[in-house]
């Protein structure tokens, strides 16, 4: 018979379940609060949602590193927090991004706020845990609001966005199960540290190998695509297209710090078994990605989808940084995840500020190259800030970017991998292009059309939100230093 | 005024800042006396430099980012001193002459933003505050060449800007090997070029990392075949961009050479002397005879400018305080003629909106004074002695005699070659009778033209009769660089060729 | 005796047929049948490895599997009715506005 | 003896009726020998002693899932054939055979093994109901909750995305800034 | 005191360019002359006052003024030595100067250019004195470039002058004249800044003391690339073969400037560098290089004297004879007898300045008119003019008791006290070839017909003060070859003496007469063709010989056609298909290859999901096939 079960408050560790509770609780009022009103304006809501999240973010912030709790399926390690304080603040950065002078659909949803506040609990679960089950369901919390949010944008273009985009994640779920199921079926468990334990004492049966080979691919593939690694990025572009400008910002981020801790995890433990395949998968995985990314984005003629493959690129930038599993390549990540954010939030921000409900100047792009001609003389400053964000972009010091590409280069130096910096560093070269591009139509040229309103879409709160990115992108040489110092701390302290 | 240093990089930055206020009619003026006050701050610093001294002096530390070894780290010693005097004068001297009135504000602000990016390269004693520096001055540049330039201006920036990035990012990968084998070897992050200085690496790697330097410094000087990017910038840049590119913006490169690569890697200097040389006479004379083909004034000067360039890089390369002295010597030198002739073709562009050989002629009879003026500036360009271009070439190549008389005779065809070209576009430009209707009642030096190439004419002159002032803490700082070098070489070739080098064999 | 790599083998091959259908269809609707088909494979392999290693599990996953499919459906159709509104068809060779 | 007749039995018809769902131009077919695989693989569910969830699959796909479908297919009025151009259909039996090929490689391996014990073994002479309760809501509490929250996001997703509110686009509607960006304009 | 004239001498020129150059771009001011010409009698005052104190008390001054490159061991100050050569060199140099500036005062009279001619004269002056005065190499390079730059500016002092086809004038024009000159002077300077670098880094030093006395200890092939490259310099400024072709096209420049600087002056400095470093050249182990100089220098006496022979051209007849004489000056230095090449140098100063100046007194008469079968019969109205001439041209011919005499004499007689009889023989048939050229030339320009009429040309004599500034040259030309004795006795303080043998010294009479049976028929034979008027020899001049010397053996043709054409292609080629085709067009060609790449890469990206999806399970599937090949064989 079974024995009934004695669980003690304490030992549940409640305090772990915070910060997704703190969002969640907050989606939730919001759909009360549309409810009782209907009438109520977007602001309310906004203002509400960073409220949360600034008690989320405190939540999180007060967590004690290396926790467990609720039967060891939460796991509170240095690199969960410091991706939640992550999520949290592009979150915060993002949000304002709603109150432009235009209505845009999916601001006009309450529920917009309620599935974005669940995504954050999505993701914030996913990296809280190390139970497949767990990172499983959040991941899909996650992505399912991610695909409403994209289509809520409600146009042709985001449809097919999120169509695809739905349709390629169904796929990597798929796989992501299977691989979870081979994993499952080396090891009886779906508990990452359990798992480790498991397949290290198995490390040598025979004929065993093309199973644990095969386990790590599956999960590969299931990464590979949300961090869109070349050859499953197809999708990117296209999405990123598709989506409006701030949300793009936001997915070139968050989904990525999420997947990059799930992908820390994993296939950090089977590089730590000694599956020095999985490295080199990674690796060359890294460095296609960066390259194809970068070679394409240098005849696009979207600024905005130039700026997807410029995300993909920086994404394969950084696995490359994962493949090493040292601490330094670990802090690398969140290193250049946290000074991407600000720099990339803003380019993104720019780019909705500047956006027209009508095509003007291209049939199909929102924010053609030629958009931006003589950007200079229309609204010096803020092709000025559009200029710096590229720059930091292209790793132009002393902006944000290239003390992250240079952490990034230094960690593939300390671990012996000097062909792989060179190969940043060329990349980098290459993709300095695409970023000088605009920054040429910007200064260089003349405006194609006579007088046009660019900053068609601005507002007190938009031009807030990225001052503050623009401070954050010039001021990077002033924090780098706290902000390593902390995220090596709580790495190391995590012992990834 | 122990931080000099940083008043010196940052005054102008912050001027610059302060200039988006000032109003479009004064933005000239504005920055003429900013540029004024940049320089006489720098000649205060010659003032409190202490010429004896041969080591870093107004040192400043900072930590920045200590857990990564980054520090705002400055210095100047007397290789980069005199530099840095003559970036803060061709920026004034080319505000002066210069003829640009469209969007003049931003000219303005991008020049002094420009200034602080020359000042910090030859100040940073940091690498990664040297990187940052070297990578920003890319940007005004760009922005100069861009938006005030001629035809192909977008390509030429563009190429300008890329190519010179390109090349820096493999030097940041050697820049981040080396701090790694810093840190393996002492258990600090540390950037500081002076703590750098006292490794002592293998020579294996030394070959590497010197071979990961070269490519940034390389493009930079710009070296054959890295120098195609040189003719299209000076060809379609305005006049100050020219002026600060060939005076200040191709001497970082050079600068590298000898601030990094010389003392961090001895050995590998040492075995990379031949490649270097030979490229260096490549450019030498493959470049001279270039320019000897172009039909652009302009042109015809930028590939003189790598023909020059030559010269220094030879010089780097003789190991011996006569070649580096005279090839740090010969950077000022380079900077100001040449800074100087790219005005003299700016001031006949304003006039005529061309700067094609064929549609001159005869201008020494309506433009005496300009005829004389660039006949000064080319006579110094051919290393006329008393004239500032001599004191350098001839220690460039007194000095690499002692590394090889066969290259030495090669590269001293310069002199030679230099003549023609420099001579043909003389004779073309401003001899023969005037041939073309619209250079009849072309106006001679307005004063202010006259006024901004007059010091330039001083200094020739005065550096090449009387050279010691600048020479003096120059050959200081380099002779105790190669006593260190010698020091810390281990291998034996270069050990010997470096004291052999050093002193030479009086009487024996 | 059936062992694990029986039920294994069936859902490889179940798994197979379904990225079969993921990739030769065109219509949306049945390329969604296609993820379905995946995934429940994957559910035969948990409840299989459960069952031989007597662990619940695999049927924990199985069963959350089940949930994520199910809310799949709800969001993919909901994003299907959007588009077919918009465009008339769910054939995603017409789906190609975006490219390059 | 039983199992083994079953499992090739279930095997045989999955695979089958999995094939006329991937192959077949009829929707109608297609989604009906998907809801009849669905049944047959929660016969492997019985067959492997997981009863609880066998009724699950039952009820949620073939009840819940399939339903869904079946609105959704009277919605996009598809009962007719479907039109495919097959492209490339060379290349996707060849990705289709090799990931089979590789995947029957891997677990033909000898993934089993008897030195792993069950972290929440099932219990003998309880129902596997009964166990499945237990595990589910004392370990995976959590995941659970979160199923149900994505549950929830599914459900505002599929309503707010069917709503009429959708029909007319603020993102494309110029009318609805008319006032804003005449202001602008001046 | 003696310190003070020592800077007056060098200084005052420059103070006369300087203050020239102030008024160089306004109008003609005689003043500007009149001062210049003062400042540099000032410098003669101040040279002949130190010559006559080294005349009188034989030890050298030696003044050093201030640092001027000091770099790692090497240190050159600014320093100057005043002893037996400099001085010499120094007093002829202003006192031609000097009266070639008052000359220029009148000759360029018509000039609107001429302040700007006397600060290009007066510098000339300065950088010679620097040149002879130097007491170092490097101080000796900084007059060396410094008179060719002078030089470059003088030639080209009609710069308006258009280019012309060299069959309409052989030197093309003035600026194209200045700068072949400029650049062929630049060759041979590379070998001299090679020879300098050799001397430093083998005895530390550039000062002339310091590298005499270590000479002895280095090693003969030390000494040996020493010598000749220092002589490679010397062949460029003396316009020795085959860097020759300069000098007769430097006589674009206006008269005066080539009787100073290609006639009296600088031409001399790669004389006087030989005998500034005769302690190198006179070493047992650089006896080959010597003998070589001597050779060349003999050999080039004759090859220019060819050329005079049949040249219609009043200044290139002279010039020509000025490189025949560098010969003559050459062979005496490479055969030992320097102090008798450092005599004829100054004889030689004093009669060609005189005949150049006698030549452009012809020029200003006519025109500007070169050509001497355009002229004859000139005496009538230019008497002084064709005296002074005359004077000279026996001077030059060797004729007793003229200047030329005692030091070409010498000369000759070196050649054949050394033995080098097939070098004495050369020279002795120069010595006539010297004869009847000069005499073919007085005679066809004051004797004769008057075939200038035909051409509208009515001559006049030069300004009286000019004929009377140009006395002291006529005097000198005519008496100072008695002042030999005392010369000898002067400089062999410093330089080797050289003393002829016994058997030489006893056959000297014969020698001289032999000398002057062959100078004296070159001279009648000119006076039997030309002094009746001129009759032209159709067949002769069409003859081979003649054209080819008419066209200076086709050697600037021949430069042309393989040097400066083959220059010009090449550096074309470099830059069209070199530079720009290969060098600029790979690193282009690596960012068109990016850009289509990304083309190329962007097919990838069709926007269909069904081929995005294809290509996960591509990535998806190759990944799983290479995992499963390596778990296979790792």
């Amino acid at each position: 018979m079974l024995q009934p079960i004695n669980v003690s408050l304490e030992s549940l560790n409640l305090v772990t379940l915070a910060p997704m509770l703190i969002a969640i609780v907050g989606g939730l009022v919001i759909l009360i609060l549309d409810l009782i009103n209907e009438k109520l304006h977007k602001s309310l809501y906004v203002m509400l949602t960073i409220l949360l999240l600034v008690v989320d973010f405190g939540a999180t912030l007060g967590l004690g590193v290396n926790e467990r709790g609720f039967f060891d399926v939460m796991l509170i390690d240095g690199i969960s927090i410091i991706s939640q304080l992550m999520i949290i603040v592009a979150s915060i950065i993002f949000i304002p991004l709603a109150l432009t002078s235009k209505r845009f659909h999916e601001y006009s949803y309450p529920e917009f706020f309620a599935l974005f506040l669940f995504m954050i609990a999505g993701f914030q679960f996913m990296v809280a845990s190390d139970n497949l089950i767990l990172i499983f369901v959040g991941l899909e919390t996650a992505s399912l609001s991610l695909y409403t949010l994209i289509a809520l944008h409600n146009r042709a273009n985001s449809f097919e966005a999120a169509v695809k985009y739905f349709t390629m994640g169904a796929l990597a779920a798929a796989f992501y199960a299977m691989g979870s199921a081979v994993v499952y079926g080396l090891t009886g468990s779906v508990e990452l540290y359990k798992v480790a334990e498991v397949l290290a004492t198995r490390m040598n049966e025979t004929g065993l190998m093309i199973a644990i080979f095969g386990s790590s691919v599956l999960l590969l593939v299931a990464f590979a695509f949300k961090l869109s690694l070349f050859p499953f990025h197809t999708w990117a572009p296209d999405v990123y297209e598709g989506a409006a400008a701030p949300l793009v910002g936001y997915m070139s981020v968050v989904p990525k710090i999420a997947a990059f801790v799930v992908s820390i995890r994993i296939f950090g433990m089977y590089i730590d078994l000694g599956v020095e395949w999985v490295r080199v998968t990674l690796l060359v995985m890294a460095v296609l990605t960066m390259t194809m990314a970068n070679i394409m984005a240098l005849v696009q003629e979207d600024v905005k989808r130039m700026l997807a493959y410029s995300s993909i690129s920086h994404a394969g930038f950084i696995m490359a940084a994962l493949a090493l599993d040292t601490t330094e390549g670990t802090t690398a990540i969140f290193l250049y995840y946290a000074l991407f954010m600000f720099t990339n939030l803003g380019a993104f921000a720019m780019l909705w500020i500047s956006r027209r409900k009508k095509k003007a100047f291209s049939n199909r792009y929102d924010h053609p190259y030629s958009k931006f001609a003589g950007f200079i003389k229309i609204m010096p400053v803020g092709a000025t800030i559009m200029a710096l964000f590229m720059l930091s972009l292209a790793g132009v010091p002393p902006f944000s970017l290239f003390w992250g590409k240079i952490y990034v280069m230094q960690a593939a130096v300390n671990s012996g991998y000097i062909w792989l910096a060179v190969v940043m560093g060329l990349n980098s070269a290459i993709a300095a292009y695409y970023y000088l591009k605009l920054i040429v139509y910007m200064f260089l040229m003349e405006p194609v059309k006579k007088v046009d309103v660019i900053y068609y879409n601005l507002s007190k709160p938009l031009m807030v939100v990225i001052g503050f990115a623009t401070i954050a992108t010039v001021g990077a040489i002033f924090y780098v230093q706290p902000l390593v110092s902390y995220l090596y701390y709580m790495i190391s302290a995590s012992g990834y | 005024m122990d931080n000099i240093l940083s008043i010196l990089v940052f005054f102008p930055a912050i001027a610059g800042l302060l200039g988006f206020i000032v109003d479009k009619e004064s933005a000239r003026v504005y920055g003429i006396t900013v540029a004024a006050i940049e320089f006489l701050l720098s000649i205060w610093l010659w003032v409190s430099f202490d010429a004896s001294n041969a080591g870093m002096q107004f040192v400043e530390m900072i930590p920045l980012i200590p857990d990564f070894g980054v520090s705002y780290y400055l210095g100047v010693d007397g290789i980069s001193l005199f530099i840095l005097i003559m970036a803060a004068l061709m920026t004034l001297i080319g505000m002066i002459s210069m003829s640009i009135t469209e969007n003049i504000k931003n000219m303005i602000i991008t020049l002094l933003f420009l200034e602080m990016t020359m000042m910090g390269v030859f100040v940073a004693l940091d690498a990664i505050i040297f990187y940052l520096f070297w990578e920003l001055s890319l940007v005004p540049m760009l922005y100069i060449i861009g938006a005030w330039g001629g035809n192909l201006r977008i390509y030429a920036s563009v190429k300008f800007f890329l190519y010179t990035f390109a090349g820096s990012l493999i030097m940041l990968v050697g820049m981040l090997f080396v701090a790694y084998i810093y840190h393996n070897l002492t258990g600090v992050w540390s950037f500081a070029i002076t703590d750098w200085y006292a490794l002592v690496l293998p020579v294996e790697y030394q070959l590497w990392l010197f071979g990961a330097f070269f490519f940034g410094f390389a493009i930079k000087v710009p070296m054959f075949p890295f120098h195609t990017w040189l003719p299209y910038a000076h060809g379609q840049a305005p006049t100050i961009g020219s002026v600060i590119l060939a005076a200040v913006l191709l001497k970082m490169g050079t600068y590298g050479f000898v601030r990094f690569s010389l003392p961090m890697f001895p050995d590998a200097s040492v075995m990379m002397i031949t490649p270097i040389a030979v490229i260096s006479i490549i450019m030498i004379i493959y470049t001279a005879m270039v320019a000897y083909a172009q039909k652009d004034i302009k042109q015809v000067i930028a590939y003189s400018s790598v023909s020059h360039m030559g010269i220094i890089m030879l010089g780097i390369f003789a190991m011996n305080a006569e070649g580096i002295s005279g090839s740090v010597f010969q950077m000022l030198s380079h900077g100001i003629v040449s800074g100087a002739l790219f005005m003299l073709v700016g001031m006949i562009y304003d006039r005529r909106h061309t700067k094609m050989l064929d549609e001159f002629g005869g201008l020494a009879a309506v433009m005496p004074k300009y005829a004389v003026i660039f006949g000064i500036m080319l006579m110094a360009s051919v290393g006329l002695p008393l004239t500032i271009g001599f004191v350098g070439e001839f220690l460039v190549l007194l000095g690499f005699y002692q590394i090889s008389p066969v290259m030495t005779l090669l590269a001293g065809t310069s002199i030679i070659i230099g003549a023609i070209y420099m001579l043909t576009i003389y004779k073309r430009t401003f001899f023969g009778p005037v041939t073309n209707e619209a250079n009849k009642v072309l106006k001679d030096l307005t004063p202010t033209e006259t006024w901004s190439l007059i010091p330039l004419v001083a200094i020739v002159i005065w550096l090449g009769v009387y050279p010691k002032p600048v020479l003096e803490p120059i050959d200081n700082s380099v002779k105790a660089m190669l006593e260190f070098m010698d020091e810390k070489a281990i291998t034996k070739e270069a050990k010997e060729l470096i004291i052999v080098a050093k002193s030479n064999q009086g009487g024996a | 005796m059936i062992g694990l790599s029986h039920y294994l083998i069936v859902s490889a091959l179940i798994f197979s047929i379904g990225l079969v259908g993921v990739l030769r269809r065109r219509n949306l609707l049945m390329l969604f049948f296609a993820t379905e088909v995946m995934l429940n494979a994957v559910n035969i392999a948990f409840a299989a490895i459960s069952h031989y290693y007597n662990d619940l599990t695999g049927q924990m996953f199985a069963f959350f599997i089940i949930a994520i499919a199910a809310s799949e459906v709800a969001v993919g159709l909901g994003i299907l009715i959007v588009l077919y509104k918009k465009h008339g068809t769910l054939d995603l060779d017409d789906l190609a506005k975006m490219r390059g | 003896m039983y199992e083994v007749v079953a499992f090739y039995l279930f095997s045989g018809l999955t695979i089958g009726l999995f094939l006329v769902t991937v192959m077949s131009k009829n929707i109608l077919y297609a989604m009906t020998s998907l809801a009849a695989g669905m049944v047959l693989i929660s016969g492997f569910f019985f067959i492997l002693g997981a009863d609880f969830l066998g009724v699950v699959q039952l009820i949620a796909y073939v009840g819940a899932v399939m339903a869904l479908y079946s609105f959704a297919m009277m919605f996009f009025d598809a009962t007719r054939d479907i039109k495919e151009k097959n492209t490339n259909s060379a290349l996707v039996f060849l990705l289709g055979g090799l990931s089979a090929l590789v995947l029957v490689l891997m677990f033909a391996a000898p993934i089993h093994s008897d030195a792993i014990t069950a972290l929440y073994p099932m219990h003998e002479g309880v129902g596997n109901a009964q166990d499945v309760g237990i595990v589910l809501f004392t370990k995976y509490l959590i995941p659970f909750e979160v199923a149900a929250l994505m549950l929830l996001v599914a459900m505002i997703a599929g309503i707010i995305l069917a709503g009429k509110k959708m029909d007319q686009s603020l993102t494309e509607d110029m009318s609805a800034d008319e006032i804003l960006i005449q202001k602008d304009e001046k | 005191m003696m310190e003070n004239l020592v800077y007056i001498a060098l200084f005052a020129p420059l103070v006369s360019s300087l203050f020239s150059a102030l008024f160089g771009m306004s109008k003609r001011q005689t003043f500007v002359g009149v001062i210049a010409s003062t400042l540099l009698f000032i410098s003669f005052l101040a040279s002949a006052t130190l010559a006559s104190h080294i005349v009188s008390t034989g030890t050298p001054i030696h003044v050093t003024m201030m640092d001027w490159i000091s770099a790692g061991d090497l240190s050159i100050p600014f320093g100057f030595l005043v002893d037996q050569v400099s001085v010499t060199m120094m007093t002829v140099v202003t006192l031609v100067s000097t009266v070639v500036h008052i000359y220029s005062i009148g000759y360029m009279d018509h000039d609107k250019s001429f302040n700007r001619f006397f600060s290009y004269l007066s510098a000339f002056v300065f950088s010679m004195m620097i040149l002879v005065m130097s007491d170092n190499f490097a101080g000796l390079f900084i007059g060396w470039e410094g008179v060719g730059v002078c030089s470059w500016l003088l030639i080209g002092f009609w710069y308006h002058k258009a280019d012309v086809s060299r069959e309409e004038n052989p030197s093309i024009s003035p600026s194209w004249a200045a700068n072949e000159a400029f650049i062929v002077n630049r060759i041979a300077d590379l070998g001299m800044l090679v020879g300098l670098f050799i001397l430093y880094w083998n005895t530390g030093s550039l000062q002339y003391d310091v590298v005499f006395e270590t000479l002895p200890s280095l090693s003969g092939s030390v000494l040996n690339a020493a010598a000749i490259f220092l002589f490679i310099g010397a062949m460029g400024k003396s316009a020795q073969f085959p860097l020759h072709t300069w000098l007769t096209d430097a006589m674009e420049g206006p008269t005066p400037v080539s009787a100073l600087i290609h006639a009296a002056t600088m031409v001399t400095a790669g004389v006087f560098l030989v005998i500034r470093a005769n302690p190198l050249f006179g070493m047992e182990e650089v006896a080959g290089v010597s003998y070589f100089i001597a050779a060349l220098g003999t050999f080039v006496a004759f090859f220019a004297a060819s050329m005079a022979l049949v040249n219609r051209d009043l200044k290139r007849i002279i010039a020509f004879s000025t490189l025949s004489q560098l010969g003559y000056m050459f062979a005496a230095a490479g055969l030992g007898a320097y102090w008798i090449a450092l005599f004829h140098l100054a004889a030689h100063a004093f009669f060609k300045a005189l005949l150049f100046l006698g030549a452009g007194n012809v020029m200003h008469a006519m025109h500007d008119e070169l050509d001497i079968f355009k002229m004859g019969g000139l005496k009538k109205v230019m008497r002084p003019t064709y005296i002074y001439m005359g004077l000279a041209s026996l001077a030059l011919a060797g004729i007793p008791f003229f200047a030329g005499f005692f030091s070409k004499d010498a000369i000759i007689e070196t050649a054949w006290n050394e033995g080098t009889l097939v070098l004495w023989a050369i020279l002795v048939i120069t010595a006539g070839m010297t004869a009847f050229y000069s005499f073919r030339q007085v005679f066809l320009t004051f004797e004769g017909d008057e075939r200038y009429k035909a051409f509208d040309i009515h001559p006049h004599e030069m300004y009286k003060f000019v004929l009377i500034a140009m006395s002291p040259l006529a005097l000198l030309a005519v008496v100072a070859g008695f002042g030999m004795g005392s010369f000898e006795h002067f400089v062999t303080t410093l330089l080797p003496e050289y003393h002829m043998s016994e058997h030489t010294h006893h056959i000297a009479w014969l020698l001289g007469l032999v000398v002057l049976v062959v100078a004296v028929g070159g001279i009648a034979y000119a006076y039997k063709k030309y002094a009746k008027g001129l009759k032209r020899d159709e067949a002769l001049e069409n003859s081979f010989i003649y054209q080819l010397l008419a066209n200076q053996y086709y050697i600037p043709q021949f430069y042309e056609a393989f040097i400066t054409k083959p220059y010009a292609m090449l550096s074309e080629i470099l830059w069209k298909e070199v530079d720009m085709k290969i060098v600029d067009a790979t690193v282009d060609g690596i960012a068109k290859l990016l850009y289509k790449s990304g083309d190329g890469a962007r097919r990838m990206q069709s926007g269909n999901l069904s081929n995005y999806l294809n290509w996960m399970a591509v990535g998806a599937v190759l990944l799983l096939l290479v995992a499963a090949f390596s778990a296979m064989l790792g």
